[in-house]
């Protein structure tokens, strides 16, 4: 068990249409790390996520969660194993309260012990618990979608876009929040087009670039990189 | 603020309960007050879908006619007490529940029409003239040797607890709050952890064994009837008419609605026939345009939060 | 919540209302001011142009015996005037059996009479048998109904559908007509006509070339047709409701195929209405059972011969009678023999004048059979042909021998 | 006497296109709007009646009944769109809320028929549309079919022009793609709309000139059965792809003519086993995404 990582992704693929979106992704993510995940758009991160957070199923390759196969779950067994995510566009329960969608991923995550308030401290959004999440901002509900995945106790996160739109103040907080998260041993997995963002949070990056790895170590190794350069200029 | 526990459910209950054994005796038309439990219990377990998952089974009375046949095939083939062979009409429908489970994987009008397409198929096939010697086909059945109804009326308010007391636990519990939160965004519902195809599932089930069991007493009830009084369209509409009027996704909003408009129907159709279509008819659109939300948003509107 | 109780409680008021006004009550000792005879009628949906028929039918019969003091009523040694009380079931048999209870439990009516057909009628028999009332069923007829010895069930106006080929059947056997097809609707009426028909020519040794149901609600019978002509037969017979026998008919003269006999039900009873619809020359040389007033009876116990009932309906109604206001009519005046014969005005009583009626009676659907399953056996319905005479057709009966009034044309000549 | 599959065949194919017709007003309404017009039926039924009326008491061609239907959808269409159409779409759910507003829409005009025409069936003097027959391979069909036929492929075909070659024709493709985009690229939602409508009522109305004719006769209850046969078509087709209708039509057509040659009792099942199957294996329908988004 000892030397089996947290995540393990061997060969992942994923095709839509005859369209492959996903080729032979392999990487593994340790606990208590945060990995970033950069790339141009279209080249492959969200469907990553979606491929680990089992929203889609891949079509090659194997995914190891603590040394268990694990594609072609539902999505719910792998909240309950402790694999959560964020949505690029937030998805919370619009017409429930912001406490319910707390309590609702409290009760259903397979963490029933989880505490509504600490959580709701966590995101920032204690003085919100009444209203419906409907209301809140979308950058709120973004941290919503955050404090759902964290009520269910989770290992592994997988955070897509939660820094666009942000001011710097409040990039600063997300980025302190990630860290605080990753000390308490959850992995990480961050989407992100900031590149400074990224670079404060992350020892290491993945660069994608349709569909295929193209580098993996730190983000300061990456920019020097000339199949990375080539991917970003060259489109 | 939303864990008021069993209490309400209970209240609901009790009333109905309390409600439906007086009135009997203190007016005569039983028939009456029996289609009108009837209509109570078909437009509540069509809430329990709609209301509580979003999908509205247009074919709903594909279930109660189901649990019709399924009733009366016991009563005839088999020595069970009445009672045992209208909860083999709900299981009956469960099962055919089941057999329709992949309809679920449709969504929005896709569901709905595909239900009421296989509504109707249950109907063609069970009056069908080459099945007559297992269906009765098109000459229907007759079970009036069983013929009781004040038994069916007792039997059809347990139906009716029943499915208000589920009412109940979906609004009021855990389970209902996932229903909730599904209903709103499955995929981050799946996230949070919940199994949104069980659920959705369970809910489908109970939804249609309520409608099998309510089919069961209504042709125990009637105990001489053609396929078409069990299967017309026309109850699948009156249930959802009724559903929207009180207001989905309530305990209350379906019995207000069910009994208003039932007593309102009747009521112009004794009183008025001529006009009867045509009342109908502006009523519903009425209601639609200036209160698409049922009467019980009348009280959501001033604040109250309707059980 | 609040609401609901409201409601509630005011159907118990408007429930207890209701109670407290209806005061008559069937069986009472002393006389009735009036005789209230309820019923229901469809004024839309698939039965509502025979409901409506049967319901004209009934309401002049009450005029005409209203403008004569009322019936007689032997159990009181005098006339009463009637009142009919009647509801729209649209149709519909839920509706219809909240109505009859309405009826029976609410308006408390002396007399209760069913609905047109077996659909709208069924519902009614445990009902009526539950609540002890005499359901007087003028034309529901399903094979179901009349399973076992009752009281309260007495169908007074048309023969069981089961019966109604039985002559069909044998004319053809003794027209020695071989290649017979047979096309029904799949409900009750039409399909146990088509099997009694298959039944009584297996027993002369024929075997139809084609016997399909096809659902109630077709329209389209130009494929059919078709289908059916590539059997080559002699005789091709459509058994169907009043739109099948149309869009079949109508189909028949588009298709440009021909038989040499060809039978539907309708025009026999709604001759008008197929005149209307599919033209007096596509109806020519079709074969029908042609019921009254399209067959005469002239020697009546009870009521008003044929002729004048169509001369009295015409006048009052300015509207030619067809065969369900006869109907209607009729049911009437099985009702006004009966209260004349009933000893005592209860509903046992006067389900065993009508038993004592049967076979003695005449009206003008002619013969009045009934059994103690209350089933009708009354006069069987004859063949007949549609022959053209100026601008229509007339009806020329063509079996059974007695009552012939013609020759058939066979094979029917191309119009 | 050869040939009864041919003759299922080209039957099925004649009486598919014409139930295409029938289909595509509901189509059109639902893909422009997504408005479910429950009352389909009914303004079939109207058609119908329109076209019996003229020939009744005017002594003119049924045919007449198609422009009467034209300005009869105008005349109802413009002020039912406005009266409804834009408050259902404000609302959560205009799917469901158009379904049960349109039924009672339905209910009044049947009542509001019953109380105008009676409950009788009416039929169109058969050889308005010509009395013989024509055949095709050796099939003869009455010529009221061709007829139909013709008008159904005519009436199709504009629509389809109307959407590839009219500026109007974009904007309502442009709005079936995505409504509030359409919006905002200052397209005249509520005007387009309307228009569709209208036209959806047109096409409708027009069908039912042909009804007396295809189905033996018209009277005031046959809407609800034309209704939920239009939807089982397209679903069969796809929802709001109009060419969908067309292919829906056919698959129903052939199918239920040679049910009722080898299995007559069994017809009725047709569209809706084959709406049940095909939504199963494809949710789309048979047209589905694929070519709307071509």
């Amino acid at each position: 068990m000892s030397s089996e990582p947290l995540l393990r992704l061997d060969g992942v693929g994923k095709a839509f249409g005859g369209n492959i979106v996903l080729n032979r992704l392999s990487f593994s993510v340790e606990p208590g790390e945060i990995v970033g995940l950069v790339g141009p758009n279209g080249s492959g991160k969200t469907t990553a996520i979606n491929l680990i957070s089992g929203v889609h199923r891949a079509d090659a390759g194997t995914i190891r969660f603590q040394g268990r196969p694990v594609q072609g779950l539902a999505p719910f067994r792998l909240a309950h194993l402790g694999i959560n995510r964020t949505f690029q566009v937030p998805k919370p329960f619009r017409e429930m309260g912001v406490r319910e969608n707390i309590e609702v991923a409290a009760h259903f995550g397979g963490a029933r012990g989880m505490d509504a308030d600490a959580v709701l401290a966590e995101i920032d959004l204690a003085g919100h618990a009444a209203i419906m999440a409907g209301g809140l901002t979308v950058n709120q509900q973004k941290m919503l979608d955050l404090g759902r995945a964290l009520a269910t106790d989770p290992k592994l996160l997988l955070i897509d876009e939660i820094g666009a739109g942000l001011n710097p103040s409040e990039l600063g907080a997300i980025a302190n929040l990630l860290q605080r998260l990753a000390q308490r041993g959850i992995a990480l997995i961050v989407v992100e087009h900031l590149l400074d963002f990224l670079n404060r949070i992350t020892n290491r990056v993945i660069v994608l670039g349709a569909g295929r790895m193209l580098f993996e170590g730190t983000l300061k190794a990456a920019s020097e990189n000339p199949d990375v350069v080539a991917a970003f200029i060259g489109g | 603020m939303r864990d008021r526990g069993a209490w309400p459910g209970i209240v609901v209950v009790v009333l109905l309960a309390v409600v439906f054994l007086i009135l009997p005796h203190v007016y005569g038309n039983q028939s009456l007050l029996f289609q009108m439990m009837t209509f109570v219990v078909l437009t509540q377990g069509l809430n329990l879908l709609y209301g509580f998952t979003g999908y509205l089974p247009f074919g709903y009375v594909g279930f109660f006619g189901a649990g019709a046949y399924a009733t009366s095939l016991l009563v005839l083939h088999t020595d069970l007490p009445v009672i045992a062979c209208v909860i083999g009409g709900g299981i009956g429908s469960i099962v055919i529940a089941i057999i329709l489970g992949p309809l679920l994987r449709l969504s929005g009008a896709y569901f709905s029409i595909a239900n009421l397409a296989a509504s109707q198929i249950m109907f063609f096939v069970v009056s069908n003239g080459n099945l007559s010697k297992i269906t009765g086909g098109p000459y229907g059945l007759k079970i009036d040797r069983v013929y009781a109804p004040e038994a069916s009326y007792l039997t059809m308010l347990a139906i009716l607890l029943l499915a208000t007391g589920l009412a109940a636990y979906f609004r009021a519990s855990r389970f209902g709050l996932g229903l909730r939160a599904m209903t709103q965004d499955p995929v981050s519902a799946a996230m949070a952890g919940i199994d949104v195809v069980r659920q959705r599932v369970l809910v489908w089930l109970a939804s249609a064994g309520i409608a099998g069991l309510a089919g069961g007493t209504y042709a125990w009830n009637l105990s001489v009837f053609y396929p078409d009084a069990v299967f017309t369209l026309q109850i699948s509409v009156f249930a959802i008419v009724f559903a929207l009027f009180g207001g989905v996704g309530t305990v209350i909003g379906p019995i207000i609605g069910a009994a208003s408009l039932y007593l309102l129907y009747n009521g112009i159709g004794i009183s008025f026939p001529q006009g009867f279509e045509l009342l109908y008819g502006a009523l519903i659109v009425l209601l639609v345009l200036f209160l698409p939300n049922g009467v019980s948003s009348l009280l959501t509107r001033r604040g109250v939060r309707v059980f | 919540m609040a609401k609901s109780k409201s409601r509630i409680a005011a159907a118990c008021v408007a429930g207890a209302a209701m109670s407290a006004l209806a005061a008559g009550s069937a069986g009472a000792a002393t006389a009735p001011a009036v005789l209230k005879i309820g019923t229901l009628y469809a004024s839309s949906g698939s039965f509502a142009v025979a409901s409506e028929g049967q319901y004209q039918g009934l309401q002049f019969w009450a005029a005409g015996v209203n403008k004569a003091g009322g019936v007689f009523v032997k159990a009181f040694d005098k006339k009463i005037p009637v009142k009919i009380i009647a509801y729209d079931d649209q149709s519909s048999t839920a509706t219809a059996t909240t109505l009859y209870n309405q009826l029976i439990t609410q308006d408390k009516v002396n007399l209760l009479v069913a609905d047109f057909g077996s659909v709208l009628t069924s519902v009614a028999v445990p009902l009526a048998a539950e609540h002890h009332m005499l359901l007087i069923d003028p034309t529901g007829s399903g094979a179901n109904f009349f399973t076992k010895k009752t009281h309260y069930l007495a169908d007074v106006s048309i023969p069981a559908s089961t019966v109604w080929p039985i002559p069909l059947g044998d004319y053809l056997l003794k027209q020695k007509i071989k290649r017979v097809a047979v096309l029904y609707g799949s409900n009750d009426f039409d399909a146990s006509q088509a099997n009694t028909l298959k039944a009584v020519l297996a027993k002369g040794g024929v075997k139809p070339v084609y016997f399909h149901g096809v659902p109630t609600s077709e329209s389209n019978y130009t494929v059919l047709l078709h289908t059916i002509a590539a059997r080559r037969p002699d005789v091709v017979i459509e058994l169907g409701y009043p739109p099948n026998d149309i869009a079949f008919l109508r189909a028949l003269s588009g298709s440009g195929l021909h038989f040499n006999m060809t039978f539907t039900i309708f025009p026999g009873q709604l001759l008008a209405l197929l005149t209307k619809n599919v033209g007096a020359k596509t109806l020519a040389y079709t074969y029908t059972y042609p019921t009254p007033p399209l067959v005469k009876f002239s020697h009546v116990t009870s009521g008003l011969n044929t002729d004048d009932f169509v001369k009295t309906y015409t006048a009052a109604k300015h509207e030619a009678p067809n065969f369900l206001n006869a109907a209607g009519y009729n049911t009437g005046v099985i009702m006004q023999d009966m209260l004349k014969t009933a000893p005592q005005f209860t509903q046992i009583s006067f389900d065993r004048a009508l038993l004592g009626m049967s076979g003695k009676t005449k009206t003008l659907l002619g013969a009045f059979k009934m059994t103690d399953h209350g089933a009708q056996l009354g006069e069987l319905l004859p063949v007949a042909q549609l022959v053209p005479q100026g601008k229509g057709n007339k009806i020329v009966v063509v079996y059974p021998k007695a009552k012939a009034t013609g020759k058939a044309v066979y094979p029917a000549p191309k119009t | 006497m050869v040939g009864l599959l041919e003759y299922a065949v080209i039957g099925g194919i004649l009486y598919g296109l014409f139930f295409s017709l029938i289909g595509i007003g509901l189509n059109l309404i639902f893909g422009v709007m997504r408005i479910i017009n429950l009352a389909h039926g009914q303004f079939i039924m109207l058609g119908g009646f329109g076209a019996y009326l003229l020939s009744r008491d005017l002594g003119l061609n049924p045919l007449f009944g198609i422009p009467l239907a034209i300005a009869g959808a105008i005349v109802i269409g413009y002020p039912l769109y406005y009266a409804v159409v834009p408050r259902l779409q404000k609302s959560h759910d205009p799917e469901m809320l158009s379904f049960i507003l349109f039924f009672g829409i339905a209910q009044i005009i049947e009542a509001l028929a019953v109380f105008g025409f009676g409950a009788d069936q009416r039929s169109l003097p058969g050889d308005a549309l010509g009395a013989g027959n024509l055949g095709v391979l050796g099939q003869e069909f009455p010529d009221s079919w061709w007829v139909a036929v013709l008008v159904s492929v005519l009436a199709i075909g504009g629509l389809y022009g109307y959407f590839a070659r009219t500026k109007l024709g974009y904007a309502t493709r442009a709005i079936m793609a995505d409504r509030d985009e359409a919006r905002a690229t200052g397209i005249n939602v509520d005007r387009v709309s309307a228009i569709a409508f209208v036209m959806g009522l047109a096409l409708a109305g027009a069908a039912g000139v042909f009804v007396p004719y295809l189905l033996g006769s018209v009277s005031p209850d046959i809407g609800t059965g034309l209704t939920t046969t239009s939807f089982a078509i397209i679903i069969i087709g796809s929802l709001g792809n109009p060419l969908g209708t067309v292919v829906g039509g056919l698959v129903f057509g052939l199918g239920t003519m040679l049910m009722q040659t080898f299995y007559a009792s069994w017809s009725n099942l047709v569209p809706y086993v084959l709406l049940v199957v095909i939504v199963l294996i494809r949710p789309s329908g048979l047209l589905g995404k694929a070519v709307r988004h071509a």
